[in-house]
């Protein structure tokens, strides 16, 4: 078990960016497109590894390399560590990394989308939060294998906070309607802008990994059913893809009130419901 | 020799006070707060090592009457005070106490119970106050030479002698002494509020005053309750009833809750801020607001699992996520650690009052951190005002381009009080851990909802301010580290190392040094395992995983300032024009409307913590 | 103080092709005040006119002011030089005028809808739409040799006749496209997230469509009756059951929603034409040089379109002036930023359309 | 090394677009590239619509007076290897505003071409295959070479200074200055 977890936390850029693939292709197919081949994202890797890169200051690069780098730690520690908790407080260090580098410059779109980052973070953190301590609750452990072993099924126990969860996947991975921090006809990709060659290529690829750390999380809540927590990642990004494709851009505010108003109510709901019902 | 040791770090303080003040010389001050800060560290450490058990100390009777003499001439200062500046509410309130404080002589028994009370806890506030508070008093030397060399011995004497008042106050076991000392420290703040003396800073000392009386009432009121119906005047007597009500308990939570300037009494510590910085951080970190927390874990094993404590828990729960929501919204960098200061007392208080053994532990991980952290984030504020003229934090912009330590110090200080691997991040994990224990037991959710969002609520915080500082436009390398005052420096560099230390070595810390406090508090160990790793029950948090996070947190900035890429460089995108950018940040100005139904909601829950905590209904 | 947050919005920007420059003062993301500029694409078009190229050039040169509109800009031109040269052109021309005009038109419109749902971060209603619109640029191509720069019209009649096989292909062509547009309408009608971002957003009342002389769509959407196909009768609309669109609203919707029945509209006017289309000529002879002065006004896609010549008898003019639509509309533009979000600048831009190439020319 | 990520430039092209005074109908059909019809996106291409991570410049448009400062600043954030693809008559040479008087007849007197589509306007078909003719040549050039147009050799010393200090000289070259309205109220 452990070997299968260390390898594939070690394989996870890789298995990100065929994902990444994937749902371009996806998209494409559902608006009567060709689209790129599933390994375009890898041919953008090798691509960009070739670019010149030009940078603003060094500080703002070596943030774009932090990103990834600890990223990718949040998922080994996802993976292997012993505690999910940790390991999602690890993901808000990485987002840490890739606000200040959007803070770091003058560029105005780079410092919209860092602060609007900052809201994403927001709306997004204490429902991961929830997810984590539904885990705990239902399984009785904080440690990925702790769960992966025991003989319940999360999401029976807990299909609201379910729900919750995957509505969270959209400000998390940032894609529509909760675009918002890297909104391309606003702010043009918001804290990426100023990137470019390799550096670009490090905060490219670590949003790759963001794939497969929310993907794991939703794994977990398949249990020991492998099988389902397969089918339930596979549904999640369907639908996310689905929706990316269905709906437009909405604001900071709605955003605020969705994540707070109706997915953390839907959460805590459950939690306690499953608490006392115990 | 203990007694020696405890007279002296009471003592000490005092009089060093006195000559501060009368000889008003720079030199003198420097050697006397260093002297200080030497002794009572030493003093501090020596006692935890030989304070196993409770000490209890018999002091003279005249001390109990020269107390009752100094707290009528306290009183009745009040009142003058009050009078003079035409405050009625302040001279009101100081006739009820006198009222109230003579009441309360009438009628108490004679007592035999020892005054003077030293546990481990205790000790545990000697080494903040030791530790953390001389160091702010030595950086106020310094800082009174940028500010008003003439006044600097007065300023300083207040600041160590406060020092005192804050040593005195943890050891009384006589809550009649309590009262005195409470009201003391309610001076002290007075004082230095008012220190600049101009028409803001009165107004904003009387408001303090008069608040800070409230909590002195809802403790005589206690005192009051509890000789008349089971004959207590000690802390240490709630444990011999079993049978205790509620009324006297809640009133003294209540003045602690009043002192740790929780929601509706928020607005004396957020007016503190027109005195000079070294009065915020001392009020914040180490002295003054710990009184809250720590009241409330001396009373912790009493209120533990009754409603009062539920409600307690309920309404610090709601002023925590609250002020951190307010402080999104404030422009103010000092009034933005003000509300911080306010969000996670609120937590130590939470935490103190669940009151499991984990809990307890949590509650003084938060105050040691908390008080360090403070105490360095409001000691760069002055440094900042003095030295870079910024109050707001859009004066903060591309303040790293001029400051890269102060920028550092910020930055240790602000992700100290939040990020994973540090101190208090630990805490609040263990924090979330537990309250999800507590889950299947019975539903704490409310709780963990409320940790869950104020956590967050607090990173972007202070993420967001230190985005306006590193907001850059030069190549680091050029920058220059700048040369401060060494009286400066010095402070806060020992402030970083130790946070930086306690990070690393959390787990000593947690076995050696906090753990034996939460047994001397409930008696009970929380079993934390031995090792560097933290590990408790089906808990853990790997060394390789802190030392990893902490080179992520800590030395990736520091690399930052000499790492240097060779490529080239190039303007950032402004759309092809010309344009002169300028950055900025946002408020959540959407709060404004809201603010006001926060304070009636919490209003409302304070008169319900009176109210239901106390029994009344 | 340092609240303030200085935004660049062009030239150069993903969110529009053509630059046009706004810089906002943002505070909290919500505008203060904002800064226009667009001249970026003036090139003299209207001097070369007056210098360099005959008056029978001309049309060719003055649909070189914009892609989109390109033959609205020489038929009206070709009208006003036909009215200066009292010059009746055959009834057959006037039809294929209306055809590829209206052809124009829906392009154009369906441009601005799929660009705006872009805008609004719809990616797969921008691809439905553009798909969409490619009917009509098979149509337009088929009829006129080109997508885009069809130069048809021509002073004096048209360069191109609608023959019988076009004729079988442009049929089902808009049959299909019609079917297509009414599903487009029933999204937009109800899309949850849409109505979100576009209702309320943006609103001109009809007091400030006609304080600030707005024209076309955008004075159309806030209840401002004006419609050059109606008020003038150069072409002959009436005949062709044409009715004009109006809605009530004034917001981002609204703008969009008259595009779009405007579409349908056009489509309905397109058949009637290609059903009724009479015998005849489709050009006469042009003989001589214009002289005297002719003005006027035509309903492009974006609005009224004002054309003034003056000619004194030589080949080439001696006074060309376009004044067109989305210069109209800039003053009431800009009063929408204020106070508004930053999120919704793109919206509140592209909703109307703006052609920036007409406007500096 | 090099050569092996050479080969997979051809697939990942990304394109900025910039109009220096077109009249929108060579934008418009960009536009429609994009579109479902054409699909750029499944030879790689995204509309970066960023300089600093775009590899293809496509123009539209004869260069107006404003536009070439414009023009310049973007070329010299693009990072190196590139390729300018001048879209359209006018991009070319001018096309029909070549000598007009705010016109400066087609963006290689500014910046170095490397694939011309002609057209007015440039059809969809031929925009691809210009594309595809701009990643041939794309991928013979070097990433080594910085790439300064010859107009901004003009500029003394410019062989010692980075972009950064070149693109801030731009303004002085072109004399243009932007005033923002500081109402400070």
């Amino acid at each position: 078990m452990k070997g299968i977890l260390f390898t594939f936390a070690l394989l996870s850029p890789i298995i990100g960016g065929l994902i990444y693939g994937l749902e371009r292709k996806f998209k494409a197919r559902m608006q009567n497109r060709q689209g790129p081949p599933i390994l375009q994202p890898f041919y953008d890797f090798f691509k960009l590894t070739d670019k010149r890169a030009l940078q603003v200051h060094s500080f703002h690069s070596l943030m774009g390399i932090a990103f990834f780098v600890a990223a990718w730690f949040a998922v080994f520690a996802l993976l292997i560590g012993p505690n999910i908790l940790i390991a999602i407080f690890l993901h808000v260090l990485a987002l840490l990394f890739f606000t200040a580098g959007g803070f770091s410059v003058k560029s105005p779109y780079s410092v919209m989308g860092a602060l609007r980052e900052l809201a994403h973070i927001l709306a997004a953190e204490p429902i991961l939060v929830f997810a984590a301590i539904a885990l705990y609750l239902s399984t009785g452990s904080w440690n990925i294998e702790g769960i992966l072993t025991s003989n319940t099924v999360p999401i029976l126990q807990m299909p609201l906070l379910f729900c919750a969860l995957v509505l969270t996947v959209p400000i998390l991975l940032k894609r529509s309607p909760f675009d918002i921090s890297e909104a391309h006809q606003e702010i043009i990709g918001g804290a990426e802008i100023e990137y470019s060659g390799l550096f670009y290529e490090a905060v490219y690829t670590a949003k790759w990994l963001e794939y497969i750390f929310i993907g794991v999380i939703v794994f977990l809540f398949g249990g020991s059913n492998y099988l389902l927590g397969a089918l339930l990642v596979a549904a999640t990004f369907l639908f996310v893809w689905l929706l990316d494709n269905a709906t437009t851009r909405l604001t900071i505010h709605y955003m605020m009130k969705f994540a707070w108003g109706i997915l953390l109510p839907l959460a805590a709901f459950n939690i306690f419901w499953v608490a006392i019902w115990r | 020799m203990i007694a020696a040791e405890i007279l002296a770090s009471i003592l000490l303080p005092w009089i060093s006070a006195l000559v501060i003040y009368v000889l008003n010389n720079h030199r003198v001050s420097v050697f006397l707060t260093v002297l200080n800060f030497v002794i009572l560290t030493i003093i501090g450490l020596h006692l935890w090592f030989s304070v196993n058990n409770p000490i209890t100390l018999h002091p003279p009777h005249l001390v109990d009457w020269l107390l009752l003499v100094y707290d009528y001439g306290l009183l009745l200062y009040f009142f003058k005070q009050g009078i003079e500046n035409r405050n009625p509410l302040v001279s009101v309130l100081a006739v009820i106490q006198i009222f109230l404080l003579s009441w309360v002589v009438l009628i108490r028994p004679h007592s035999e119970v020892p005054n003077i009370y030293i546990d481990k806890l205790t000790v545990f506030m000697y080494l903040i106050v030791g530790f953390v508070g001389s160091l702010i008093t030595l950086f106020a030397t310094r800082y009174m030479q940028d500010e008003n060399p003439v006044r600097e011995g007065e300023f300083v004497a207040i600041l160590v002698w406060f020092l005192g008042v804050m040593n005195f106050i943890v050891s009384v076991n006589n809550i009649e002494w309590f009262f005195a000392l409470f009201e003391t420290t309610t001076l002290a703040s007075y004082l230095l509020i008012r220190f600049r003396g101009d028409t803001v800073s009165v107004n904003n000392a009387l408001l303090a005053l008069w608040m800070n009386q409230i909590g002195g009432i809802t403790i005589l009121l206690a005192l009051l309750f509890a000789i008349h119906k089971y004959g207590i005047t000690h802390f240490s007597q709630f444990g011999e009833h079993t049978q205790l009500a509620l009324f006297p308990l809640a009133f003294l939570s209540a003045a602690a809750l009043v002192k740790g300037a929780q929601m509706p009494f928020h607005r004396w510590l957020l007016g503190a801020m027109v005195a000079p910085t070294p009065v915020s951080a001392i009020l914040h970190s180490a002295t003054m607001v710990k009184v809250a927390p720590y009241l409330i874990l001396r009373l912790s094993p009493f209120i533990k699992g009754t409603l009062l404590a539920k409600l307690i828990v309920v309404f610090t729960g709601f002023v925590f996520v609250v002020t951190a929501l307010l402080a999104l919204n404030e422009t103010h960098f000092k009034r933005i650690l003000a509300y911080s200061t306010i969000s996670l007392l609120s937590l130590m208080m939470l935490a103190g009052t669940i009151g499991t053994p984990i809990t307890i532990t949590v509650a003084l991980m938060l105050i040691a951190f908390h008080a360090v952290a403070k105490a360095l984030l409001f000691l760069e504020a002055g440094v900042l005002e003095k030295r870079y003229h910024a109050k707001t934090i859009y004066d903060l912009k591309h303040i790293i381009n001029k400051a890269p330590l102060t920028v550092f110090f910020i930055l240790v200080g602000f992700l100290s009080m939040t990020m994973v691997p540090f101190a208090m991040f630990v805490a609040k994990w263990l924090m979330i851990s537990e309250m999800s224990e507590l889950l299947s037991k019975a539903s704490y959710i409310i709780t963990v909802a409320i940790l869950a969002i104020g956590g967050a609520i607090l990173t972007v915080l202070y993420l967001k301010i230190l985005g306006l500082t590193i907001n850059r436009d030069e190549e680091s390398f050029r920058v220059k580290i700048e040369k401060l005052p060494s009286l400066y420096t010095i402070p806060n560099v020992i402030y970083v190392v130790l946070i930086l230390i306690a990070t690393l070595f959390i787990n000593t810390f947690l076995v050696y040094f906090f753990a034996p406090i939460t047994q001397s508090i409930i008696g009970y160990i929380p079993p934390f395992c031995e090792g560097l790793s933290v590990c408790i029950k089906n808990l853990q948090l790997p060394f390789w995983q802190i030392i990893i996070a902490f080179f992520f947190v800590v030395f990736f900035p520091i690399i930052a300032h000499y790492i240097h890429f060779k490529t080239d460089r190039t303007a950032e995108y402004s759309c092809g024009e010309p344009v002169k950018p300028r950055i900025s940040t946002y408020n959540m100005v959407c709060l404004n409307k809201v603010s006001t139904y926060f304070e009636s909601i919490s209003l409302a829950l304070f008169v319900l913590v009176l109210v239901i905590g106390g029994g009344m209904l | 103080m340092g609240k303030k947050f200085v935004v660049p919005f062009g030239s150069q920007h993903i969110a529009i092709p053509e630059p046009i420059r706004f810089i906002f003062t943002t505070e909290n993301e919500i505008i203060k005040s904002v800064s226009v500029d667009f001249g970026y694409v003036h090139r003299g078009i209207e001097k070369a006119c007056m210098t360099r190229y005959k008056y029978t050039q001309v049309p060719y040169v003055v649909a070189r002011v914009c892609g989109l509109c390109a033959v609205s800009q020489a038929t009206a031109y070709c009208m006003a030089i036909e009215s200066l040269m009292d010059i009746e052109i055959p009834e057959r021309a006037k039809y294929l005028r209306i055809i590829v005009h209206e052809m124009d038109r829906i392009h154009s419109h369906l441009f601005a809808i799929a660009h705006l749902s872009e805008a609004a971060g719809y990616e797969n209603l921008f691809m439905r739409v553009m798909r969409d619109r490619e009917f009509v640029m098979e149509c337009l191509e088929i009829l006129t040799g080109n997508r885009i720069q069809a130069d048809y019209s021509t002073i004096g009649g048209v360069n191109r006749d609608l023959t019988k096989e076009v004729y079988e292909i442009l049929k089902p062509r808009l049959d299909e496209l019609e079917r297509r547009l009414y599903e487009l309408k029933e999204i937009f009608e109800r899309d949850y997230t849409l109505q979100k971002k576009w209702k309320g957003i943006g609103v001109i009342t009809l007091e400030m469509a006609q304080k600030y002389n707005a024209v076309g769509p955008v004075a159309r959407a806030s209840g401002l009756a004006t419609d050059c196909r109606v008020e003038f009768e150069y072409l002959p609309y009436k005949e062709l059951d044409y009715k004009m669109v109006l809605y009530q609203e004034g917001d981002v919707w609204a703008r969009n929603m008259v595009r779009l029945d405007e579409t349908l509209v056009s489509i309905r006017v397109l058949k009637n034409a290609i059903d009724n289309l009479p015998e005849g000529d489709i050009k006469v002879k042009v003989k001589g040089n214009p002289k005297g002065e002719a003005l006027i006004r035509w309903e492009a896609p974006r609005g009224e379109l004002l054309y003034y010549v003056k000619g004194n008898g030589k080949s080439v003019l001696e006074r060309l002036r376009i004044k067109t639509p989305t210069f109209s509309v800039i003053p009431v533009m800009k009063e929408l930023y204020y106070n508004q979000p930053y999120a919704f600048v793109p919206d509140i831009t592209i909703s109307f359309d703006p052609c920036l190439s007409c406007s500096a020319r | 090394m090099f050569g092996f990520f050479k080969k997979f430039r051809k697939k990942s092209p990304w394109i900025l677009h910039y109009n220096t005074g077109s009249c929108n109908g060579c934008d418009i059909e960009i536009m429609a590239c994009l579109g479902p019809k054409y699909d750029l996106e499944r030879f790689g291409i995204i509309n970066k619509g960023n300089p600093k991570q775009a590899d293809i410049l496509l123009v539209t448009g004869p260069v107006t007076k404003r536009a070439r400062a414009r023009l310049l600043r973007l070329y010299m954030q693009m990072p190196e290897p590139k390729v300018v693809v001048a879209v359209g008559a006018c991009a070319c040479t001018g096309g029909v505003f070549r000598h007009m008087y705010n016109v400066e007849n087609g963006i290689d007197r500014f910046i170095p071409v490397d694939v011309y589509i002609p057209g007015c306007a440039a059809r969809p078909e031929n925009i691809i295959e210009g594309i595809k003719k701009a990643i041939e040549i794309w991928e013979r050039k070097q990433k080594e070479k910085v790439e300064v147009p010859k107009v901004l050799k003009e500029i003394p010393d410019v062989e010692t200074l980075d972009r950064r200090e070149i693109i801030s000289k731009l303004e002085e070259k072109y004399s243009e200055r932007l005033v923002i309205e500081e109402d400070e109220k």
